[in-house]
């Protein structure tokens, strides 16, 4: 016996199981990042008057415009790689999966010399309340980056087999590994003006 | 990563306590006794040509003492602390400064601080050097001991004390003593640090850990001797808690007993 | 487990011994294992409890230190919480019985269920591991309050406190894995014509339960990751700065608040309160229905009540903070939802009462576990009043008031309601019966010693004595008049763990029982017992998915043959 | 109810603390009539509708609506409760404290510290002197007063609290190390010591304490929250004087604090 709906939708909730779990995981992580938001609210209005801006000013905000861009950029090829499954087109999809692997690549690279360029001038977590948030956030940002090329890659190079067998449920695969890359890059878009540009 | 697996010393008489519970609880007092090494301590071994240049025969002795104006000492305030208070019904007075006849100074750890030679040595004592927890205070109130030596921490009071070591070369820990228990522990980084009781914060003691067998710690007379020397040109530091640190430089030739004293002053 | 199993048919022979039984993706072995895991964990914690509540009531005998005791304490309610009732209410009866209960073969994501376990139990096993380290077990409470819990300890990575932070994230990640698990697997797998308004009302429990665990575990985890951080990294999320410890200044810290750790802590775990009792509530409406042969009194204000109650239990969290000096709005709004949140416990117990009422009782052992729920809760419940109150508070928070409070509600409240779910299932899991005779001596020495343990607590509270004393209270005055109350607690305490005996013998014992049940002998309504044999057919569940024709509870409907109408009867078969 | 509850809670010797102990006894009330009337109901029931004597159960059951007047009643009382108890007391006695300027008598500082209560008091000019942690020290300086304040001249501290009878005191609750909660049960005040944040509590005790008291006689400093190994004794005296006895007890404090001066 199979387990029901995990291709098709079901009629009365108009999903189909996977597309319903990345869902919840999504709440539940909204609420994960959202307790971190809370908290680096709590501890700015805690601050001594000018500290965060003072730390804020260290940061590089060419940096993370770049890296802003190529995550957005990549928000566009995790569509077009869906997209073209859709199509039936699965050379194309290859090109745009491989596409955003990429750019989450860059993306981590480029995070990496911040981090670097930060550690050289002796900003550290432990260096004041601002950098202790900057470091965790973005850090924790980075894991999920992490998560979602690792993913992304099984998708990419093993996990292909499935569209010879059952492409539409390998398709309703890359769709949700698609929200949850979405996922990504909006709280990447939370995080930088919060954390470059507003404070 | 050294640092990391420093810190890893497993307890193994905590577990057993939880398989074995209400089975040897009673007796459970803390950690297995260090190994301890049976080479005998460096005075019986002068025949050895090693030792013969790491340990001689001259010596270097003085007293310590203080000038200037004495500062005034503290009554410590136990709170309401019933059983340790009863122990001092005239008053406990604070530790900070212990002067004897013609103000020497007690408590204070004088030892050589350099000039042996580079790659000496020394095995640590195999007696263990006691601390003891009495009457709510620390006794001693300052202790040295070797690198490598054996702690005892004892609890003789009839109240629980905690013990809590604040090293920072030496690993640092933090633990409960119930009456009559007992826990070792051995150091193996050369350093003076403190230990509290957190349940009566006016327990402190000091102590100094040292690399070589060549240091004393002062009594009420303020009176050092340092033993088995070989001969050389030493730097001899005191240390105080209060007082701080001073040192002088000293040469001593073989079978000689050259005496160095030392004056500390408030700051 | 095994003994059980073989009585199967060996269909699946090529599936090894791993693959069947340790890395089962099969949602009734992972209950087991969850089930067998959690009692355990019960019962460690439990005799963690018989430990310290025999320092408490002889304290002169200096039987543990005060380090070892306060280890306990922190361990006891975390064992207790994430490793004990949490596993066994949600990851065993919810894993074994919601997949039958709606009809579906398995959960919906098989694979993530095994993986929820098998993060479970490595989270368990590495908050234990705390107890090998130098400084032994998290030692700061369960609900590791900051600064202490930063400071606390002094190697810092191999360290029971880091240990019980890094058990803790594992714990998180596994429950968030079961509720997504959950909450698609009833979304999603009900059976044809099972609506929403016809399943069980323990199915909606466990929905609810679902939800809290998805939406209130994440803040918790941040607090973790950030408590984590100010350990090993020394930032200062929750360290302020001119810390103090033992005469050294703790200039690394600067800046940090360490309220931000108490909201985020209990923003899960006052949710987490009613993870603990939604299950349990889920159960007794199962036994209560089918032992008084009639319909669930109130079904579905009752099932309203459950939402209202998991949305209502988010807005709620700061009642635990009254004495951190909040100002009047805050502390207004917040008795205020205290105070709303109380009626749908009170339209969920008075539904339970007025159930009973016309009933035909049948009074079986997993009946009177149920029943002694009731007023169990209702002690549970009605003594948080005054702790809900600000006002009330100031005298009662954190005293043995607090103590006495939250064990009735998940001591004889919940934990009973496992009980009875546990004698009322067994058959349906073993396909043997557990002895009733065993059973009743279990129940009756459980209550009694229950309430001898938990009773004098109150009075314990009014006088003011706090909780979490290494000596019961020896050193303080106003506890002189009520200390011989800890050695009644902990006369009860020994008799409980006495009673527990009778249980333990009955649970294996009966395993080896010759005799098999019929497939549905509490002539039951519902699909689990209804539609599939006792035990289920591996794998599958049921010969074929069943059809669901009329609500869970149709018991003695006027004019049917039996007394009891199984939901997959079409009406025409009446 | 109020007799048998206050068997077991201690004396009540403040100004606010008989507000906390009627709602206490009130929501006690509510709870015992709850509790009895569910109880009767149940055990009732329970015979009543045995097996044996109701062999055919009745698929309907109660049909009348009573139960939701009983959640009305309930949501009533508790509203009460809240509106006309809770929020105004806290309001009037612990909210209104924390605004500046109320009308005090005397000004303390409770200061947590693993495991004792130190009490910093101004001493004669009332004025606090400069306090640093870097100062801090448990035998000599509990508080870190900076001596070389002249207003710290006369400032000591005191392991028990020692207050006059019938004047208000104001009292600003800290701590240096964790999370302490300063708890008087004969005065119904409670309230967290949290380092880096200092939380005002107000109260005016009614009677003096005990004098030469037996160890349960005591009035005493208890704390409410885990900090620690030395938590369960964490404890300390609470004295209420006649104002004339307390004024020559601070006399005799701050002669003794001048003395000692800089003393190690």
């Amino acid at each position: 016996m199979e387990i029901p709906y995990t291709v098709q939708p079901r009629p009365d909730t108009g999903v189909y199981n996977g597309k319903m779990g990345i869902w919840l995981f999504l709440a539940s992580e909204i609420m994960l990042f959202g307790a971190l938001f809370s908290s680096l609210i709590l501890l700015y209005i805690g601050s001594p008057e000018g500290l965060w801006h003072d730390s804020v000013s260290h940061l590089s905000v060419p940096f993370a415009t770049f890296n802003t861009l190529v995550l957005i950029a990549s928000s566009v090829t995790v569509v077009m790689s869906w997209a073209s499954l859709k199509m039936q087109d699965l050379g194309k999809y290859r090109i745009y999966m491989g596409l955003t692997v990429l750019l989450a690549l860059v993306f981590l690279v480029v995070k990496g010399f911040e981090y670097n360029e930060k550690f050289s001038h002796g900003y550290f977590p432990k260096t004041n309340t601002f950098y202790a948030v900057y470091f965790t956030m973005t850090g924790l940002h980075a894991l999920h980056i992490i998560g979602g090329v690792i993913v992304n890659l099984y998708l990419l190079f093993p996990g292909t087999k499935m569209w010879e067998t059952e492409p539409e449920r390998f398709t309703n695969r890359i769709e949700c590994a698609g929200l949850y890359w979405h996922f990504v890059d909006l709280v990447w878009i939370f995080l930088f003006p919060i954390l470059y540009l507003m404070l | 990563m050294h640092q990391l697996f420093r810190k890893i010393n497993i307890d193994w008489s905590n577990p057993l306590m939880f398989l074995l519970v209400g089975l040897h609880l009673a007796g459970c007092g803390g950690d297995q006794p260090a190994p301890q090494r049976s080479t005998p301590p460096p005075a019986t071994s002068s025949e050895n040509t090693i030792a013969q240049k790491t340990t001689g025969t001259a010596s270097i002795s003085g007293t310590v003492s203080f000038i200037g104006e004495v500062p005034k000492l503290r009554t410590v305030d136990m709170g309401s602390v019933a059983e340790c208070k009863e122990q001092h019904s005239a008053g406990l007075k604070s530790e900070a400064l212990v002067l004897g006849d013609g103000n020497t100074i007690a408590n204070v750890i004088v030892k050589i601080k350099s000039g042996l030679p580079s790659n000496a040595k020394y095995d640590p004592p195999t007696n263990p050097a006691e601390l003891d927890q009495i009457g709510c205070i620390y006794t001693p109130h300052v202790l040295a001991v070797q690198v490598g030596q054996t702690v005892k921490f004892k609890n003789s009071d009839s109240v629980i004390h905690n013990v809590h070591t604040l090293s920072e070369k030496n690993p640092a820990f933090n633990k409960a003593v119930n009456k009559g228990g007992e826990m070792d522990r051995t150091y193996d980084q050369e350093e003076t640090f403190f230990v509290k009781c957190d349940i009566h914060p006016w327990m402190k003691n000091y102590i100094g850990v040292v690399s070589h067998p060549f240091f004393s710690v002062t009594k009420l007379d303020g009176k050092f001797e340092i033993k088995n020397l070989p001969v050389g040109k030493y730097t001899v530091e005191v240390w105080h808690e209060r007082l701080g640190e001073k040192t002088q430089e000293i040469e001593v030739s073989h079978g000689q007993s050259a005496e160095l004293d030392f004056t500390l002053s408030k700051s | 487990m095994v003994t059980h199993e073989s009585h199967h048919d060996h269909h699946h022979h090529d599936e090894g011994f791993w693959r069947k039984y340790i890395f089962s993706v099969d949602h009734k072995v992972i209950g087991i294992q969850y089930g067998i895991t959690s009692l355990i964990f019960l019962l460690v914690g439990f005799c963690f409890m018989l430990v310290m509540r025999y320092q408490m009531a002889w304290p002169e005998k200096a039987f543990i230190t005060t380090d070892q005791y306060n280890m306990l304490g922190a361990m006891h309610g975390t064992i207790m919480v994430f490793m004990g009732v949490v596993p066994l209410a949600v990851g065993a009866f919810g894993n074994y019985m919601v997949p039958i209960q709606i009809g579906a073969p398995d959960m919906a994501f098989p694979r993530l269920n095994m993986a929820s376990y098998w993060v479970f139990l490595p989270g368990c096993i590495v908050m234990m591991l705390g107890f090998l380290t130098d400084g032994g077990a998290a030692q700061s409470g369960w609900t590791s309050y900051t600064p202490l819990s930063v400071l606390a300890g002094s190697g810092k990575f191999w360290d029971g406190q880091t240990m019980w932070l890094l058990g803790m994230v594992f714990l998180i990640t596994s429950s968030l894995l079961g509720s997504v698990n959950f909450i698609v697997t009833i979304f999603q797998l009900r059976a044809p014509g099972l609506t929403f308004m016809r399943l069980p009302f323990f199915v909606w429990t466990q929905l609810v339960t679902a939800f809290l665990l998805l939406l209130a575990f994440p803040p918790l985890e941040a607090a973790g990751i950030l408590q984590l951080m100010d350990r090993l990294a020394e930032t200062s999320f929750f360290m302020p700065s001119g810390l103090v410890v033992s005469d050294v200044v703790q200039d690394q810290f600067s800046g940090g608040n360490p309220l931000l750790y108490q909201h985020l802590f209990w923003f899960l775990a006052h949710p987490e309160v009613y993870v603990l009792i939604l299950p349990a509530m889920g159960i007794v409406a199962e036994i209560v229905t089918n032992n008084t042969r009639k319909p669930l009194w109130g079904y579905k204000s009752m099932v309203y009540a459950a939402i209202f109650l998991g949305f209502m239990s988010f807005l709620v969290w700061a009642h635990h903070m009254y004495m951190t000096g909040m100002g009047t709005a805050i502390s207004a709004f917040f008795q205020t939802t205290t105070m709303i949140i109380s009626i749908p416990s009170v339209v969920i117990l008075t539904a339970f009462f007025i159930s009973l009422w016309g009933g035909s009782i049948r009074y079986n052992t997993p009946m009177l576990f149920a029943l002694s729920f009731l007023p169990m809760f209702g002690i549970g419940g009605l003594t948080g009043l005054p702790l809900g109150l600000s006002t009330s508070d100031i005298h009662l928070h954190d005293t043995y008031y607090v103590i006495g409070h939250f064990h009735y509600v998940v001591a004889p409240g919940t934990v009973f309601a496992l009980f009875a779910g546990i004698y009322y299932w067994y058959p349906k899991v073993t396909g043997k019966r557990m002895n009733e005779t065993l059973g009743k001596i279990h129940f009756w020495g459980s209550i009694v010693c229950m309430n001898l343990v938990f009773m004098p607590m109150f009075g314990m509270g009014l006088a003011g004595v706090s909780r979490r004393l290494w000596d019961g209270g020896a050193v303080y005055a106003h506890a002189q008049e009520v200390l011989h109350l800890n050695e009644y607690s902990t006369w009860g305490a020994f008799g409980l763990i006495f009673f527990q005996l009778f249980f333990i013998v009955n649970f294996f014992g009966s395993l080896f029982s010759k005799e098999k049940t019929d497939d549905n002998l509490w002539q039951a309504t519902t699909l689990e017992w209804c539609a599939a044999p006792s035990p289920p057919l591996p794998h599958l569940n049921f010969a074929r998915i069943p059809e669901v024709h009329r609500g869970p509870y149709e018991y003695s409907v006027p004019g049917h043959k039996t007394d009891f109408s199984p939901q997959t009867m079409k009406e025409t078969e009446a | 109810m109020k007799s048998f509850l206050q068997l077991w809670m201690p004396s009540n010797a403040s100004t606010h603390g008989g507000s906390v102990d009627n709602l206490i006894f009130y929501i006690h009330w509510l709870m015992l009539v709850l509790f009895v009337g569910w109880g009767i109901f149940f055990v009732y029931t329970l015979f009543r509708f045995n097996r044996t004597r109701n062999p055919k159960a009745d698929y309907h059951g109660v049909k009348n609506h009573y139960s939701s007047y009983l959640e009305f009643a309930v949501a009533l009382i508790e509203a009460v409760l809240l509106i006309g108890f809770s929020l105004p007391f806290w309001i009037q006695e612990i909210a209104g404290a924390a605004e500046e300027n109320t009308d005090h008598d005397i000004e303390l500082r409770v200061i947590g510290q693993q495991f004792q209560w130190n009490i910093h008091y101004p001493g004669k000019d009332g004025i606090f002197g400069k306090t640093s942690p870097n100062l801090v020290d448990g035998t000599s300086n509990v508080l870190g007063l900076d001596r070389s304040d002249p207003n710290a001249k006369d400032d000591f501290s005191s392991q028990g609290l020692s207050i006059p009878v019938n004047k208000k005191i104001l009292v600003h609750v800290s701590s240096y190390d964790v999370i302490h909660s300063f708890f008087l049960p004969v005065m119904r005040v409670k309230q967290d010591a949290i380092p880096g944040i200092s939380v005002p509590v107000v109260f005016t005790a009614t009677e003096t304490s005990p004098k030469d008291p037996k160890k349960s006689e005591k009035w005493e400093i208890g704390c409410a929250q885990l900090c620690g190994t030395g938590h369960y004794k964490m404890q300390g005296d609470l004295v209420v004087l006649e104002e004339d006895a307390y004024n020559t007890w601070v006399d005799e404090q701050v002669k003794q604090a001048l003395e000692e001066g800089e003393a190690w």
